[in-house]
C-alpha cells in the first residue's frame, strides 16, 4: 500500500513539476528523463554479467535514424520513434553477435570497438550523416496541432515515454526472462546444463536494451535539433558508466538513483567548470574501490540493519 | 535398447589423454556408478557427455540420437541433465526460485508475454511443480530462504533439486554425497533410489564414497588413467583384483 | 611443538571450509591428513601457508604466531607448500622454476648446494633443465614442484596430494622420495587421497570429515582401525 | 602508389609500429601480471609528452635527458595508480578498468589546468633534417624512435629473462598463488609492473612530443589503438602485442595513405573484431611471459 502511494506521489510530482520550476529546469528534467531510459536499459545488459562500452552509440543510432527519417522522408514522429528503436535493436544484434564468444573484459572492449566502428561511419560519410559536424535542422515534433518545440509539451511527451519504457524494463526485470539473465550471471555453466541457451539470452538482452537506448536517442535528437558523432563517443559513455556505478546495478532502482544523484552533483558543480571531470573521475574511483555495489547496495545494507533491529524486537518501525 | 551409448570416446587436453577409447552402455531405469581414483578422468567423462567439453573422438548417443557435438543446453533439452561436483546454484535466489529456474525447459516465455503477463497460467503450474520437487527433497521449510544461506548439505540437495526440475530422462550426478556427513549421505542415497523408483529416471553417478556406490548402483564402471578398467555388478567389482590395486593402492606400496 | 594449528576455522563466504581444526606436528615427523574429497585437507594446508587466512583460531610455528602473515613471509620462515595440482610455472624452464623456489635467499653457496640436493632426489630434472615446465609429464611436474619447494631449504614441507593422477609405479617413486626428504631431517605434512600410501609413510595421522578432525592417532593404529579401513581403505576384505 | 610513396609508407609504418609496440607492451605487461587493464594508459602517454614539454621546451634540458626522465615520472604515476586503484579492485578486471577511466579524467583536468586546454603545445624539433632511405625521406626525429624502441623492448626482455626480479614478475603472471608460495611479494611485483608499464608509455609519449600535437587529450587516440593492439596480440602476451603493433602500424599507414585516417581507424577496429570472432584469445594468446 505504502509503495503504491509513493509511486502515485512521484507521478503527481512529475506531472505538476513544469508548473513549479522554471524553463531552464524543465530542459534539465527532459534530459534527466532521457538519461533514466538510457541508464535503465543499460542495466538490462549488466543483469546477465555483460558490461557494454557501446550503449550510447545505440542511442546515436536512434537519434540518427529519426533525424534521417524526419528530415529527408518527412516521416511522422510515431513512425520514426518506432523505427529508431528497431534500428538500434537490429544493429545491436549485429554488434553483439561476434561478441558472444567473449566475456567480461573482452566483451567490454570488443563492444567498444564495434560501437566505435558504427560511430565512425557517421564521421566518415558526409552524405547522409553529415560527417564529423553531424546533422542539423532535425524537425521538431508535431502531433495533432501540438507543437513540441516548446519545452513544456515536450516534457510531457518524454514523461509519457519514460513511464512506458521504465514500466516495460521493470516488467522484464521481474519476469522469468529477467531471472534467467540473472541466473546466467550467477552461474553460467549451471545455466547451460539446465537447458538455458546462454548466447540467445545474452544477445536478446543486448538487443532489447539497444532498442530502448534508441528510443532515448530519438527523444534526444528532436529536443536538441542537431546531433553529431561526438554526442555518442566514449567520453559520454564513461559518464553513463559513472551514473550506473554510483547507483549500482543490484536492483532496478540503482541506475535511476545514480542518474538523479550525479545529475544533481553535476548541476551543483557547474561553477567549477573545467574541474568537473576531475570531480566525476574521483567519484568513479571512490565508488569502485570503496562501494562497488553503488548507492543501491548502501540502501539495502541500511534496510538489512533496520530489519535486524525490528526482528530483534528492540525497535519497531 | 540402451538409453545411453558411448563408443570409443576420447578426450585429450594438449598432450594429456583424460579419456581414452571409453565404451559404455546404460540401460533405461538403471542406476550406474562410475568410480576410479582421483584424476582418473571421471569428471572429464561427465563434462564430455553433458556437452561442456567437445569430445576429441568417438560418439555419444542418447536414445538413438547422436549428441556428441551438441551444446549443453541442447543436450539438456533432449533429457540429459547433470549436477556439478562443486556447489552449483543461484545464490541470490530463494530455494523455490532456484528450482523454478530449473523449469526453464518447460516454460517457454516470449519477451512480449513477459512484459504483458501472458504466461501467468504456465508460471503457476511451474511453481506448483517446483514446490513438489522441494517437498520431495524434504526442503519445504527452507523454500523461501536464500540459497546462499543454506548449510552445505542442503545446498548439495538443492543442486539435485534444480536438476530434477528439468525432468530429465538421464540424471547424471557428480559426487552427490561428497563432503556430507553420514546422516546426510544416507538421506541422499534414499533420495537417489526414489528418483529412479518413483520418477522413473535413469541415474548415472560419479562417486568416491565406496559404500554409497556399492549400496546404490545396479552396475559399476571403473575408470583408471582415462580408460575403462572394469565393469560389472557391485560384488564383481569388489572382488576384482585390478580394481583393488588401482583404486585403493597396492597393499605393499612402500617397500 | 614445531607447528601447531589451534582450533582454526576457514570460511568461504558463508560456507565453512574447516571448523575448529587442531593439528600438532613435531619436528622430524611425517604427519598425514586423510579424508574424502572436500573434507578440508587442502584448506588446512592453505591456512598454514597463508594462502587463506583463518577466520578464527591460531597457527604457531617455531614459537611464533603466523596466522596473520602473508604467504611469502611464511615461506621465508621455513614452511614450503607443494600445492595441489603441482602449479609449476608452465612457461618457465625447469631451471627458472627451481630458481624461483630460492627467490628470497641470498646465500649463493647454499643455493648451489640445495640445487645439487634436488638433482640427487630427482636426477631427471637435471636432464630437463632448459625444458618449459608446462611441456613435461604429470610425474615430472610433480617432481619439479617438490624440488622447487626444497630450494627454499624449508624446515617443514606441506605436500598436497603428490600422488594425484600418477601411475602406481610413479606413486612408489614419489613415496620413496618423500622418505628421503624426511631422512634429510625435514618435517613433512602430507595430504593424500591415497590413505594407505599416506599412513604407511607417516608416524601420525589425522582423519578429516566435512571440515573437522574426527580421529587422530598413530599412523599404524589408524591403518588398523576398522572404521578407517572400511571408509578409506576399501573394506577389510 | 609509386615507388617512393611505397618506401615512404613502409618506413612510416615501421616507425608507427614501434611506437605502438612501446605503448602496447606496457599495457600487456600490466595485464599479464595481475589483469590490470589501464584505461589511463593513453594519459600516461600524454604525461610523458608533457614531461618533454616542461623539461625540454620550457626548462631547456637536453632532449634525450628529458625523454629519459619521462620514465621515472610516469612510472611514479603507475605506482600510484596501482596502489590506489588496482590494488583495491584486484580480482575484478572490469572495475579496475572503469576506475582508471576516472584516473584518465583526473590527469586530463590537472594537465589542462596547469598548462592550458585547447592550445596546442609546440615542442621544437631537436633533430632537424631527414635521412634518405631508398629514395624516401625520413626525418631524424622519427628515425630515432626505432633504436629507442629496440633498446626498451630489448631491455625489458633482458630484465624478464635474465634478472631474478624480472623472472619473479613472469612467475606472477603465470601463477600468482604459486609465486607467493615461493616467497615473492605480490604487491611489490604488481607495483613494479605498473611502474614499468607507465614508464614505457611515458617514454613513448616523450618521443612523440615533437611530432604530435601536445594536448591534454592526446591520449585518446593512442589508447584506442593500444587496446586494439593488445586484444589482437593476446591480452597477456608481450610477443603478441609487438607483432600486433607492427601489423596495426602497417594497416594504419597504408589505409591512411591510400584512403583517409577515419577509414584507417575503422580498418583497425574491424581487424580487431575479426580476431575476436575467429580467435578470442588473440594471435599469440597462448604465449605468455
Amino acid at each position: 500500500m505504502m509503495r503504491y502511494l509513493a509511486a502515485l506521489a512521484v507521478l503527481v510530482g512529475f506531472a505538476i513539476m513544469p508548473e513549479v520550476i522554471g524553463e531552464y529546469y524543465v530542459e534539465i528534467m527532459i534530459l534527466f528523463m532521457i538519461n533514466l531510459i538510457l541508464a535503465s536499459s543499460f542495466r538490462l545488459i549488466t543483469t546477465c554479467g555483460d558490461w557494454s562500452l557501446s550503449h550510447v552509440v545505440f542511442m546515436g543510432v536512434g537519434a540518427y535514424a529519426t533525424a534521417l527519417l524526419a528530415k529527408f522522408l518527412g516521416w511522422p514522429f510515431w513512425g520514426t520513434v518506432l523505427l529508431g528503436g528497431m534500428a538500434s535493436a537490429v544493429i545491436g544484434l549485429a554488434v553483439v553477435f561476434p561478441l558472444l564468444r567473449t566475456k567480461g573484459f573482452g566483451f567490454f572492449i570488443g563492444s567498444f570497438a564495434l560501437g566505435e566502428f558504427v560511430r565512425l561511419i557517421w564521421v566518415k560519410f558526409h552524405f547522409p550523416f553529415g560527417g564529423p559536424r553531424g546533422m542539423i535542422g532535425i524537425p521538431s515534433i508535431e502531433l495533432s496541432d501540438i507543437d513540441f518545440y516548446e519545452a513544456i509539451p515536450y516534457y510531457y511527451l518524454v514523461l509519457l515515454f519514460t513511464i512506458a519504457c521504465l514500466a516495460i524494463l521493470y516488467r522484464i526485470d521481474l519476469s522469468r526472462t529477467g531471472k534467467v539473465l540473472k541466473a546466467i550471471y550467477a552461474d553460467e555453466d549451471l545455466s547451460r546444463c539446465i537447458g538455458i541457451n546462454v548466447a540467445r539470452y545474452r544477445a536478446m538482452a543486448f538487443s532489447v536494451s539497444a532498442f530502448f537506448a534508441g528510443i532515448a536517442g530519438v527523444l534526444l535528437a528532436h529536443r536538441l535539433g542537431a546531433i553529431d558523432p561526438k554526442n555518442f563517443d566514449v567520453n559520454t559513455m564513461v559518464y553513463l558508466v559513472i551514473w550506473v556505478v554510483v547507483g549500482g546495478v543490484g536492483s532496478f532502482w540503482g541506475p535511476l538513483i545514480g542518474v538523479a544523484v550525479m545529475m544533481l552533483v553535476g548541476e551543483a558543480a557547474r561553477p567549477l567548470a573545467e574541474w568537473r571531470p576531475l570531480l566525476f573521475g574521483g567519484i568513479l574511483i571512490v565508488f569502485l574501490t570503496l562501494l562497488p555495489g553503488g548507492l543501491d547496495s548502501l540502501m539495502s545494507k541500511v534496510r538489512e540493519m533496520l530489519d535486524k533491529r525490528t526482528a530483534d524486537g528492540t525497535e519497531k518501525i | 535398447m540402451a538409453i545411453l551409448e558411448v563408443k570409443n570416446l576420447s578426450k585429450n587436453f594438449g598432450g594429456l589423454m583424460a579419456n581414452r577409447d571409453l565404451d559404455l552402455e546404460v540401460e533405461e531405469g538403471e542406476i550406474r556408478g562410475v568410480i576410479g581414483p582421483n584424476g582418473a578422468g571421471k569428471t572429464t567423462f561427465f563434462n564430455v557427455i553433458s556437452g561442456v567439453y567437445k569430445p576429441s573422438g568417438g560418439t555419444i548417443k542418447f536414445d538413438g540420437t547422436l549428441i556428441s557435438n551438441l551444446s549443453p543446453d541442447k543436450i539438456a533439452g533432449l533429457g540429459v541433465v547433470r549436477t556439478f561436483q562443486r556447489v552449483a546454484l543461484f545464490p541470490n535466489f530463494t530455494v523455490l526460485e532456484n528450482v523454478n529456474i530449473g523449469r526453464h525447459l518447460h516454460a517457454r516465455e516470449s519477451l512480449f508475454g513477459a512484459v504483458f503477463g501472458m504466461s501467468k497460467q504456465k508460471e503457476i503450474e511451474n511453481l506448483e511443480k517446483s514446490r513438489q520437487i522441494v517437498d520431495f527433497l524434504g526442503m519445504t521449510e527452507h523454500q523461501d530462504e536464500l540459497a546462499s544461506n543454506l548449510p552445505y548439505g542442503l545446498q548439495r540437495a538443492l543442486n539435485v533439486a534444480i536438476a530434477l526440475a528439468t525432468e530429465p530422462r538421464l540424471l547424471m550426478l557428480d559426487e552427490p554425497v561428497a563432503g556430507m556427513n553420514p546422516t546426510e549421505t544416507a538421506e541422499m542415497t534414499r533420495i537417489i533410489r526414489l528418483i529412479r523408483d518413483e520418477m522413473g529416471m535413469t541415474v548415472m553417478l560419479v562417486e568416491h564414497d565406496m559404500r554409497t556406490v556399492m549400496n546404490l548402483c545396479d552396475k559399476i564402471t571403473v575408470i583408471d588413467f582415462g580408460e575403462k578398467l572394469a565393469e560389472g555388478l557391485p560384488q564383481e567389482i569388489r572382488a576384482n583384483k585390478d580394481v583393488i590395486e588401482a583404486y585403493l593402492g597396492a597393499e605393499d606400496i612402500v617397500a | 611443538m614445531l607447528l601447531s594449528v589451534k582450533e582454526a576455522s576457514v570460511y568461504f563466504g558463508k560456507v565453512s571450509g574447516i571448523r575448529d581444526v587442531s593439528i600438532d606436528v613435531e619436528e622430524g615427523q611425517i604427519v598425514a591428513l586423510i579424508g574424502a574429497n572436500g573434507a578440508g585437507k587442502s584448506t588446512t594446508l592453505r591456512a598454514i601457508s597463508g594462502l587463506k587466512q583463518p577466520s578464527s583460531g591460531e597457527i604457531w610455528f617455531k614459537g611464533e604466531r603466523i596466522d596473520d602473515l602473508s604467504p611469502e613471509e611464511i615461506t621465508m620462515r621455513g614452511i614450503a607448500h607443494v600445492p595441489e595440482g603441482r602449479r609449476v610455472f608452465p612457461y618457465m624452464t625447469v631451471k627458472e622454476n627451481l630458481e624461483m623456489g630460492a627467490f628470497s635467499r641470498k646465500d649463493k653457496a647454499g643455493i648451489a648446494r640445495d640445487l645439487e640436493g634436488v638433482f640427487r632426489h630427482f636426477p631427471r630434472l637435471r636432464e630437463r633443465l632448459t625444458q618449459a615446465a608446462g611441456t613435461m609429464s604429470g610425474g615430472e611436474q610433480q617432481m619439479l614442484a617438490m624440488g622447487r619447494a626444497l630450494m627454499s631449504d624449508p624446515t617443514v614441507v606441506l605436500m598436497d596430494e603428490p600422488s594425484l593422477g600418477l601411475s602406481p609405479i610413479l606413486c612408489q617413486e614419489i613415496a620413496k622420495i618423500i622418505k628421503e626428504i624426511h631422512a634429510e631431517g625435514r618435517t613433512v605434512v602430507l595430504v593424500e587421497q591415497n590413505a594407505r600410501l599416506a599412513l604407511s609413510l607417516a608416524q601420525k595421522g589425522y582423519v578429516l570429515e566435512t571440515g573437522s578432525v574426527v580421529l587422530e592417532d598413530d599412523a599404524k593404529a589408524l591403518l588398523e582401525n576398522d572404521k578407517v579401513r572400511e571408509t578409506y581403505l576399501g573394506g577389510s576384505d | 602508389m609509386d615507388w617512393p610513396t611505397f618506401i615512404q609508407s613502409i618506413s612510416n609504418a615501421v616507425i608507427l609500429g614501434s611506437i605502438y609496440a612501446t605503448v602496447a607492451v606496457g599495457l600487456a605487461l600490466a595485464f599479464g601480471v595481475m589483469q590490470m587493464a589501464n584505461f589511463a594508459h593513453g594519459e600516461f602517454f600524454m604525461a610523458g609528452a608533457y614531461v618533454v614539454y616542461v623539461f625540454y621546451a620550457l626548462g631547456g634540458m637536453p632532449f634525450p635527458a628529458a625523454v629519459i626522465s619521462a620514465f621515472p615520472v610516469v612510472a611514479a604515476l603507475g605506482v600510484v595508480t596501482e596502489r590506489f586503484v588496482f590494488r583495491p579492485t584486484r580480482g575484478n578486471v572490469l572495475a579496475g578498468f572503469m576506475a582508471t577511466a576516472g584516473v584518465a579524467f583526473i590527469l586530463q583536468v590537472i594537465v589542462g589546468q596547469v598548462w592550458g586546454v585547447g592550445l596546442m603545445r609546440s615542442v621544437p624539433t631537436p633533430y632537424m633534417g631527414a635521412a634518405s632511405i631508398l629514395g624516401a625521406q625520413v626525418s631524424w626525429q622519427r628515425l630515432i624512435i626505432l633504436p629507442s624502441t629496440l633498446v626498451m623492448v630489448g631491455g625489458l626482455w633482458f630484465f624478464l629473462h635474465r634478472v631474478k626480479l624480472g623472472k619473479a614478475l613472469r612467475a606472477c603472471a603465470q601463477d600468482v598463488e604459486a609465486a607467493s608460495l615461493q616467497g615473492i611479494n605480490i604487491n611489490k611485483i604488481t607495483a613494479l609492473s605498473m611502474a614499468i608499464s607507465g614508464g614505457f608509455a611515458g617514454v613513448a609519449g616523450a618521443l612523440m612530443a615533437p611530432i604530435n600535437a601536445v594536448t591534454p587529450y592526446m591520449g585518446h587516440s593512442i589508447i584506442v589503438t593500444a587496446f586494439i593492439v593488445v586484444i589482437v596480440g593476446g591480452m597477456a602476451s608481450i610477443e603478441g602485442s609487438i607483432l600486433a603493433a607492427f601489423i596495426l602500424g602497417f594497416i594504419h599507414t597504408f589505409v591512411t595513405t591510400l584512403f583517409d585516417a577515419v577509414l584507417a581507424t575503422m580498418a583497425g577496429v574491424a581487424f580487431m573484431a575479426i580476431i575476436l570472432v575467429v580467435k578470442p584469445t588473440g594471435l599469440l594468446g597462448r604465449v605468455r611471459m
